[in-house]
């Protein structure tokens, strides 16, 4: 595996596949922090939105003491040919490059969910109702961020609402636009087995700067070179080969991140 | 009755049999407007696309038929370009079949999109790197110019052509064809190669993905060339349906043959291509990404059978049929052949987008399956039957054959 | 798009792309721009005459448009391309004098071929009029047998009046006939100076502009004959007329009316497709 | 002059007043602002207040306050001059202490976010720079609010053609972008929107 390329002052995610029970707090947590919609009552699980969506991944009979893991998948914020990014006919995408963070902007969106085709973790949700929330739920509506109107397509951004509140406390206290700031998405907050770490490498929050050199680091599908900013921990090699679409892989040899 | 508008010595049926055969195509685009009209108001939650299967029938659909409108652009190379004035037989249907395909196109991607009335942003705010940015501007800019080719057939018209002004604007405009066919070679290349692009470049879908020249994947050239292929073989095949439900010789079977012939010559070199690339795509682009390419084709509706019938019974069997005299020379076997060229297309299009979607990427992700819905089905009803009704109007009151008054008797 | 909007990007990719797309719709636009221009100033002109009488005969079947020389056999399967005009024809003068030298004109006075009366004083056009030339230097203006033909019985004309200017291939008066109105064409410029009728023998009296030997694009009596074989020959692939056609050869009389032979034709597309009209 | 010219220069001197006289006043509706005031006379020399003395951050520090009844009440919690309006401050809402329902002219769009704390402490910019002489008005003009798209025509601009002349002409995306560019700031999406 490459070795990566990532701004050091760019934030990164990083989930640990074991610590993950499944619990999907994670998602919840998301959709209210993000403003996301109840769904439709005709919606599916291929028709909902959810930024954050947990799978299970079973093993196989090559279970490795581990029968099934949980891989909650975000979107992968790539940080290299950002597939999404090139293919938008109308620069709705773009790359932050002072946080790495791929932001889509709703109000440019068409809605010709070609990124959604490009995007190899299929981490993009298209609204394909009108977001309606009961009566009387959107005064829990969070400000700071803007509700999507149907037919556009979002995604993660890494709670960049929070994002931008940190940046407004940092200048209360004097710190420069251009410092990275210390916050936490909602998904890492509301892990209660505290599976999500975040932060940048160069201040090391939560550790994430040391856990993206570890071992038992990887990363989805990195083959295709998109050096997403999520990582992913396991000691199980197992899921470690499977996300890695690594079929062949001598025993004994430790596949390094 | 409306016999002062049909071009003088062209017989066409009672305007009692037209009346009919317009009512019906009326009702049939009645319903399927119905359903277009549900996609725009209620929204994309009609289809039965999805998150995963994010394009459907449609795309599917567009990709083809934009393929099948090629005819207006290669007839219009054959004939202005490279100077084969036998090919004035056909063009004028070529053009109005071009305009039916990319006007149909056009209209249902303003469906297919969630929020049609951006659609301007594309412009304002181009992105230079997106394949779809180029099949936007191109696909714009070339339905004018088919637009503009229209118009001159349009003007001929018996009443129309009364108008001194409109006589001497279509005079003037026919002059300038030779340009604008030009320009139509020009964005037809682009287009139809970007829409090959636009999987091509797709490197989180391996199986679509392809290397190529600078940014053109190979897929951008093997559109190129597919759509020529086909360019010559659906007007054959137009002609020939138009020429069996009207009961008239339109063009001499020359010009047909001729066009077969043509048609078959690109075809084997598609087949040629395709098959090398797919050759490269086996051996080395995939594996490169770690996807073994054995497992596409492991699903239960795509086996390798698809492969096959898309290179072989679609695409090298028309070819050899085309390019061989005795079976060109024979109505019946001439037009299967062009048939099995556009099948073979239309192949090409339905693997490019619905086996790519339904393909999984992720390790642990399923295959999918996508049917398409009503809503869906009736669009795409609505687009044929909008062609059907602008093509047997410009049939019944534009020489599209000008060869037919001498080809055909005026007895009734 | 533009360099004042939000995003412009200035990087090579996107100022190449931009400038093919304003180039090709620049080009787009100047066309359609150059096309009204030019037709804003041919219709200032007057040249519509012209320009229809070329539309019309770009519209001819081909089977219409054949050279007189095809006809005669020295220019086989050759179709016009100078809108009949071999006034100004480049290949006619060699044609011409090839006719000349190896046939020279068929004296052999008949009274008709194939039952189309002839007559050797008159200038046969291929709109189906001829011109006569009077003692006092004016010419009369007929149709000839073949349109008579044709028309059927007791068609109703709309001819122009005395003072008008005909022009060459444009149309000269009007003839209705059961349903269908159809345009012909003047065999030569000239002014009006009388409207006739059938009964006179004529339908107008004018005074040319060009002395008729020197209007080379009329036919004299021996061209007429090969013409009107040939038409009949073309009619009769648009419609089977009994009595016309293979019996031709023997020297039958063609019946009087087409039209009444085949009352089922499309008569109003069969008269347009034979007079120039369509 | 024939008619036809006559008719057409009528035609299109009446298409532009309804486009630019007639249309704007029907595209925007009016909202009078509950009581007047005179920045002018608060921040004139007399008085000599600073925008800040009243236009405080908010608990957020991204937006600056429209100030409230305790702020006005420091000085006005009797009559102080002779103005209709002052009069009208301590009977209506002093008394009561109820709010003052300002209008606010320049609030941005919902998919905007804007931290005014970064924009003045930060990268110290004057208050006139996006707001003119907003703090030197005699009167407060009229709210007009875009029936279409909602928004302020503070945000959209006065000037019909969309020109701005000056700074503080518009407050569009392209007025905030150019200040960026100006100011080596960043124009990323991600900076401004949410």
């Amino acid at each position: 595996m490459k070795s990566i390329e990532i701004s050091p002052s760019q934030y990164v995610m990083v989930i640990d596949a074991d610590r993950c029970t499944g619990c999907g707090a994670c998602m919840v947590a998301c959709a209210i922090e993000n403003n996301v919609a109840p769904a439709h009552p005709d919606a599916t699980d291929r028709t909902g939105v959810t930024w954050m969506k947990v799978v299970k991944v079973s093993s196989g009979n090559n279970g490795d003491g581990k029968p099934a893991c949980y891989l909650p998948l975000p979107c992968q914020q790539c940080a290299a040919e950002t597939p999404c990014v090139t293919v938008c006919p109308q620069n709705a995408v773009e790359v932050d490059q002072q946080t790495g963070i791929v932001f889509q902007m709703s109000q440019r969106c068409l809605g010709c969910r070609y990124c959604m085709a490009a995007c190899p973790y299929h981490a993009r949700y298209f609204n394909w109702w009108d977001p309606e929330w009961p009566e009387g739920m959107e005064q829990t509506l969070n400000p700071d961020v803007a509700p999507r109107m149907r037919g556009v397509v979002e995604k993660c951004n890494f709670c960049h609402g929070r994002y931008q509140a940190a940046r407004a406390s940092a200048a209360e206290h004097g710190q420069a636009s251009s410092d990275p700031v210390t916050y936490e998405p909602a998904c890492a907050q509301a892990c209660p087995t505290r599976a999500i770490k975040f932060g940048t490498p160069a201040n090391n929050e939560q550790g994430v700067g040391d856990l993206v050199h570890s071992s038992s680091a990887f990363r989805l599908l990195p083959r295709l070179g998109t050096e997403p900013r999520v990582y992913y921990l396991s000691k199980h090699k197992w899921i470690r080969q499977m996300a890695q679409m690594e079929k062949e892989t001598s025993t004994g040899e430790e596949v390094h991140g | 009755m409306d016999s002062k508008f049909i071009t003088r010595g062209l017989e066409r049926t009672s305007l009692r049999n037209f009346s009919v055969w317009v009512l019906f195509w009326v009702v049939v685009l009645g319903f399927g407007l119905y359903g277009a009209y549900l996609c725009l108001a209620e929204g994309l939650n009609q289809t039965n696309m999805d998150n995963r299967f994010v394009f459907g029938l449609w795309i599917f659909l567009d990709l083809a038929i934009i393929a099948f409108g090629a005819g207006a652009f290669f007839t219009g190379l054959l004939l202005y370009i490279l100077k084969r004035s036998e090919f004035t037989a056909v063009i004028n249907s070529a053009v109005v079949i071009g305009l039916i395909c990319y006007s149909g196109a056009v209209a249902v991607l303003a469906i297919d999109v969630g929020q049609p009335l951006r659609a301007w942003f594309t412009f304002w705010h181009p992105n230079a790197h997106s394949m779809l940015t180029e099949v936007t501007f191109c696909i714009s800019c070339y339905l004018v110019v088919l637009a503009v080719e229209y118009m001159p057939i349009l003007l001929k018209n018996r009443k129309l052509k009364e108008r001194p002004s409109l006589l001497v604007f279509q005079h003037n405009l026919h002059k300038v064809i030779p340009v604008l066919a030009a320009i139509g070679v020009f964005l037809s290349f682009f287009h139809q190669g970007s829409l090959g692009g636009l999987y091509g470049v797709l490197k989180g879908r391996p199986f679509a993905f392809r290397e190529g020249f600078g940014i053109w994947p190979s897929t951008f050239f093997l559109f190129v060339l597919s759509a020529a292929a086909i360019g010559p073989s659906f007007p054959l095949l137009t002609t020939s349906l138009v020429s069996k439900i009207s009961r008239k010789k339109l063009v001499k079977p020359e010009v047909l043959q001729s066009l077969g012939r043509i048609s078959g010559w690109l075809l084997l070199a598609y087949v040629l291509f395709k098959s090398v690339d797919t050759l490269v795509w086996i051996n080395r682009t995939s594996p490169s990404l770690l996807f073994s390419p054995y497992e596409y084709y492991n699903q239960e509706s795509f086996g390798t059978w698809i492969l096959f019938a898309e290179i072989v019974v679609f695409g090298l069997v028309p070819a050899l049929m085309l390019l061989t005299r005795k079976i060109r020379e024979h109505r019946g076997w001439l037009i299967t052949a062009g048939l099995l060229a556009c099948a073979g297309i239309a192949v090409n299009r339905f693997v490019m987008t619905i086996q790519t979607l339904a393909l999984p990427t992720l390790p642990f992700d399923p295959f999918l399956s996508y049917i398409p819905s009503w809503q869906e089905i009736a669009t795409f009803i609505a687009v044929i039957a909008y062609g059907v009704l602008l093509y047997s109007f410009s049939f019944r009151y534009l020489t599209l054959f000008p060869q037919e008054r001498d080809l055909n008797s005026l007895t009734r | 798009m533009f360099p004042f909007v939000y995003d412009f990007r200035w990087e090579a990719t996107s100022l190449i792309f931009l400038g093919v797309f304003f180039a090709v719709i620049t080009t787009l636009m100047m066309m359609v721009a150059t096309v009204t221009v030019r037709s804003v100033k041919d219709l200032r002109t007057r040249k519509i005459g012209t320009l229809r009488w070329h539309e019309t005969f770009e519209d001819l079947p081909a089977g219409a448009r054949s050279c007189r020389f095809a006809m005669s056999g020295f220019a086989p399967g050759r179709s016009c391309d100078n809108f009949f005009e071999c006034g100004t024809c480049a290949v006619y003068p060699r044609f011409r004098s090839l006719e000349e030298r190896h046939r020279p004109e068929d004296h052999e006075s008949r009274s008709g071929h194939g039952g189309f009366g002839i007559d050797e004083k008159r200038y046969y056009h291929r709109g189906h009029t001829w011109l006569q030339e009077e003692e006092d230097g004016t010419c009369v203006i007929g149709l000839d047998d073949f349109a008579a033909r044709l028309l059927g019985p007791n068609p109703t004309y709309q001819l122009p009046p005395a003072g008008s200017t005909l022009k060459q291939h444009q149309p000269a008066f009007t003839i209705q006939t059961g349903e269908s109105s159809v345009r012909v064409v003047s065999p030569i410029d000239g002014e009006v100076l009388e409207a006739g009728d059938s009964t006179r023998g004529w339908l107008l009296r004018i005074r040319p502009s060009t002395q008729l030997p020197h209007a080379r694009h009329l036919f004299r009596a021996g061209e007429a004959r090969r013409w009107f074989q040939a038409e009949l020959e073309r009619l009769n692939r648009l419609v089977e007329i009994p009595g016309v056609g293979a019996t031709l050869a023997d020297g039958g009389t063609p019946v009087d009316s087409f039209r009444e032979t085949r009352p089922d034709a499309n008569w109003d597309g069969i008269l347009g497709v034979m007079m120039l009209d369509v | 002059m024939n008619s036809g010219r006559l008719s057409f220069l009528a035609g299109l001197v009446g298409m532009l007043l309804i486009g630019w006289v007639f249309f704007p006043s029907l595209l925007y509706q009016k909202e009078p602002q509950p009581l007047q005031f005179s920045h002018a006379v608060h921040t004139g020399e007399a008085v000599g207040m600073t925008c800040d003395n009243c236009h405080t951050f908010t608990a957020d520090v991204r937006s600056m306050a429209i100030p409230r009844l305790s702020n006005c009440k420091e000085c006005h919690s009797e009559v102080l001059g002779e103005s209709e309006a002052e009069k009208r401050l301590v009977d209506e809402f002093v008394a009561h202490d109820r709010e003052i329902p300002w209008r606010t002219y320049s609030r941005q769009p919902d998919n905007v976010y804007f931290s005014h704390i970064q924009h003045v402490q930060i990268a110290e910019i004057e208050c006139e720079r996006c707001h003119g002489s907003h703090g030197k008005s005699e009167t407060l003009t009229d709210r007009q609010i875009n029936r279409i798209s909602g928004y302020s025509r503070n945000i959209e601009g006065q000037i019909i053609p969309g020109l701005r002349f000056k700074a503080w002409d518009r407050m569009k995306m392209d007025d905030c972008s150019d200040c960026h560019d100006e100011r080596g700031a960043s124009n990323s999406c991600l900076k401004c929107h949410k």
